[in-house]
């Protein structure tokens, strides 16, 4: 059931240059999904809109959530500054989730780019599956690595060639012969753009996870649409709902 | 305390509808707010055959709002019709359809299958969408065209129709009289303006339709006015909206003129927007002991 | 690197400006910002004779914004001659000077007597004040009643003019182009949006004049998209202004087609705007490797 | 010289409902004067205009400012909401402040009603003069009172009849028979109309603060005028800026 609420931060630190990891008490927790997302909402009234955040970790007993972000405007710039004991207003929990229980017994990927990388934790830890974490990264600021440690194997590309191969995620996986059965992934459209080439040619089935400028969050203004290939449910012109059909879509099944 | 205001003949239990197009068909607030509570639902606008819309980016913010170029994406009326029309018919608020189209044919065609829909208690026709290349707004921004579809439009037209103008014109009252007297049987303003966001990073429009509708907060001064304006220009009631968030908001656009208010992109900033304000009206009527909430109506001191 | 902007053979040391009626004539500003810094002054509206401007509340807090209706209140301009262009002179900034009148022969007569002012490099010409009951907007939403009062203006200005455009119309690109067809050097624009505002406890205005012109961050999406229309249909250079307040605000203005920006209600809020944004700007071409701000000039991605 | 300054929040209380009293560190205070006032700007966005607040004390040392104001509206209710340590916008010193030196061995009485009464008591602290303190509140929540004990007798009128006499400041001075050479007041409109009028009909001279909407605060825009018997040097058009060439007037010279 989705829900509008007053939360209270926990805790908040910058894991990387801009990127705050924050912890939110939240009832909202005992419904997270890996792959679902939160509503964040400034308190400056000057910017209404709420910011998709996808949820990162859920915490074991239910009542936390944990939000990774990059600082990216006047609204993440002011959550950015919320200490331990602030409230925050947000609206969750929203999207489908990852269908990771699909991977049970596979070879399984599990790739994040970017700011992309943190859905994949929880993701990570619900799963079930012989699972490798490619992650990849700008430069040696490998955010979340040692969480991935707990759950998978971690293989990482950065930009820079810091750390692991240089270059992206799917260059980690060619430079070290890596297989898979299925692929859940989220980071920037060229990244899901090579993923989904990739398993085609591969005949497998990846999930991902989009992305695109929402206003309502919950279905309602079509502002983020995707096309699809089949005519979907709802649109019935190819045009399915990022925030509610979505996030994460059978890579096959959408048009990016 | 009674909040019912009648437009046109058609009763509602109270002044507070929402916005078309910032509510889908209800289905996705409901799980916010008792649509029971709601005088009217007025939906996402329809046409004859489905509409794929714009391309995305669609929506960016601005400074107390936003910009939308949506594009009016609709499943089209038979798909309405089949889905739409039975989900709203399970509550006890009315329902406003909002009809859109390229030509006037167009919107004939849906003017004329909604007329065998007696749960349809208005129709409100979209002549100022400004994010459709052809039709829409061509009809709302010259008085002449407006007058040619409102009396076609009315000709064919079972439900009593809302003509929803457009702010984006030199002057609002030339407008709702064309409506007027063309049979138009209420109004709705505004509409959105048209608006620009340009990031200057990448030095690309922040909307793919590189234009877009503005709405929020940061246009409510402009659609008090207009509302006020109209409302003195003409004898049909107003259903008036921009930027409304809260009762005093909406008050203010009663005092305005308005019969009725509608709550468009709040929606999207605070999910249950429509119920606290039906509530907060109660609340002001209390405070200052008015027994009809059309006693608001153009309260305003001269 | 270059920040110089030339407009109709004026040459600025930078593109930000003053707006009219937000700086007076720059004395009162001068305590908090180096006037020097400023590629020109644009002063309050002057008229002929003395003008005593509307009854209070003239002003009032709108959302991302506010409402004004001073009405041109200004000491006329033999007072102007005497005080205020002798103050201005003393500084390193060019001196645009806004011109209004209530009938044609009022502006005339101001220009005339401007013209025989060396230290002042432009004319700016107000027909798009909304507070004033003769005169001024009427002359500015009409393309004919525009293009009229420019040419005559033309033929007896010595120095280049500029006319100040009204948002309040259907089709700026008409507007835009009738300053143009008239002779209008270059154009300013947007003035402010009308607007109202009603204290829904008193249930009075909250301005005396019930309507005034809307202006600061709120209303900068459809400035930037009228400047971009207006740039795009016309050759002559624009002023673009519209709740700037940042040099990010400025520099979407200029990709969008300005030439040079003007800062209106945000010197209110904070003195110091202006030239923190000559200095953003300056940043902003070092971040980007850009030589001359000139190649910002609608440089937007199509 | 005029500035606009980030300070800082040195204590705040709610001294009767909605009427708040807070100390504010800043550089301003050395050139403060009785009558001036600050603008104080919301953090908030969505209202961008400075409140015109009065200065009701110095600090001795000159390092502070104290202002007493009601909650009105979006932004005195997040000023409300500040507490000591919080940093606070503000501009000034604005204003010409109350010519008190004239009052010197006079017979003074300084009148204050409602949220008008703050300004008065840096005046009664600042004048030299056989001063006599007049407030009207609406009720028994007389604030400053005591402050102002420290400094003047106080002659207090109540609208509810609560504490001193039932009525307004003027109905204070007939009940008490009072007498006085000169008036310094500052209140809603009303009761400086009737100071006018008692003043003239006495023959004595009336200094009154004057209140209206202002956007500036430093007398460009010229938002906030009055109507003045006489041309004034500035507008020439007898609007003379409450901001700037007031707030406060000789009550003779400004229409009424």
């Amino acid at each position: 059931m989705k829900e509008k609420q007053t939360a209270t931060v926990l805790s908040q630190v910058e894991i990387a240059p801009a990127i705050f990891d924050m912890w939110i008490e939240t009832s909202l927790a005992a419904q997270a999904k890996p792959g679902q997302f939160i509503a964040v909402f400034p308190k400056d009234r000057s910017t209404l809109l709420p910011r998709p955040i996808s949820i990162c970790e859920v915490k074991e007993d239910k009542t936390a959530l944990r939000i990774v972000y990059r600082v990216a405007g006047q609204g993440t710039k002011e959550f950015s500054g919320y200490t331990a004991g602030d409230s925050i207003a947000i609206l969750g929990t929203l999207g489908n989730g990852f269908p990771y229980e699909e991977a049970a017994g596979k070879k399984v990927f599990l790739m994040g780019g970017g700011i992309g990388v943190p859905p994949i934790l929880e993701l990570a830890k619900q799963m079930q599956a012989d699972k490798k974490v490619v992650v990849g990264y700008r430069d040696s600021k490998t955010f979340l690595k040692e969480d991935f440690e707990k759950y998978a194997d971690v293989v990482i590309a950065t930009e820079d060639g810091s750390v692991g191969t240089k270059g992206n995620v799917m260059d980690a996986i060619r430079e070290n012969g890596l297989e898979a059965d299925m692929i859940y992934a989220c980071g920037p459209m060229p990244m899901l753009r090579a993923i989904k080439a990739y398993a085609a040619e591969k005949g497998i089935k990846a999930y991902i996870s989009l992305e695109e400028h929402m206003a309502c969050g919950v279905g309602a203004c079509l502002g983020c649409v995707v096309k699809t290939k089949e005519v979907d449910h709802h649109s019935h012109v190819n045009n399915a709902r990022i925030c509610t059909d979505g996030p994460v879509f059978d890579a096959e099944a959408v048009n990016i | 305390m009674n909040t019912q205001v009648t437009l046109a003949g058609v009763t509602f239990k109270n002044p507070v509808m929402t916005a078309s197009g910032t509510f889908g068909s209800g289905m996705e607030y409901s799980e916010f707010v008792d649509l029971n509570r709601l005088g009217a639902v007025v939906t996402k606008g329809v046409a004859n055959v489905p509409w794929p819309g714009n391309p995305t980016p669609r929506v960016a913010e601005v400074y107390g709002g936003m910009l939308n170029a949506i594009g009016l994406q609709n499943p089209g009326i038979d798909v309405f019709m089949e889905r739409d029309i039975p989900f709203l018919k399970q509550y006890d608020t009315k329902i406003i359809v909002n009809v859109c189209g390229k030509s006037v044919e167009d919107y004939l065609d849906v003017v004329e299958r909604l007329g065998d829909e007696p749960a349809v208690s208005m129709l409100e026709i979209n002549v100022s969408c400004p994010n459709v290349k052809e039709g829409a707004i061509a009809f709302g921004q010259k008085a002449d065209a407006l007058y040619n579809i409102t009396s076609e439009i009315k000709k064919r037209a079972k439900q009593p129709i809302i003509m929803k103008l457009s702010p984006n014109v030199t002057d609002i009252t030339e407008m709702a009289k064309a409506a007027e007297a063309a049979g138009s049987d209420a109004l709705s303003l505004i509409n959105t303006l048209t608006g620009m966001k340009i990031d200057v990073h990448r030095r690309k429009f922040a909307i793919a339709n590189k234009t877009g509708g503005m709405s929020g907060p940061a246009i409510k001064p402009i659609a008090v006015r207009m509302v006020y304006q109209a409302s003195h220009a003409v004898k049909i009631p107003i259903i008036g909206m921009g930027g409304i968030a809260t009762a005093e908001d909406a008050i203010e656009f009663m005092l305005a003129g308005a019969s009725a208010i509608s709550v468009g992109a709040m929606n999207f900033v605070n999910p249950y927007t429509t119920v606290e304000i039906v509530e907060g009206i109660e609340k002001y009527m209390k405070q200052y002991g008015i027994e009809n909430v059309t006693d608001l109506i153009g309260a305003v001191q001269e």
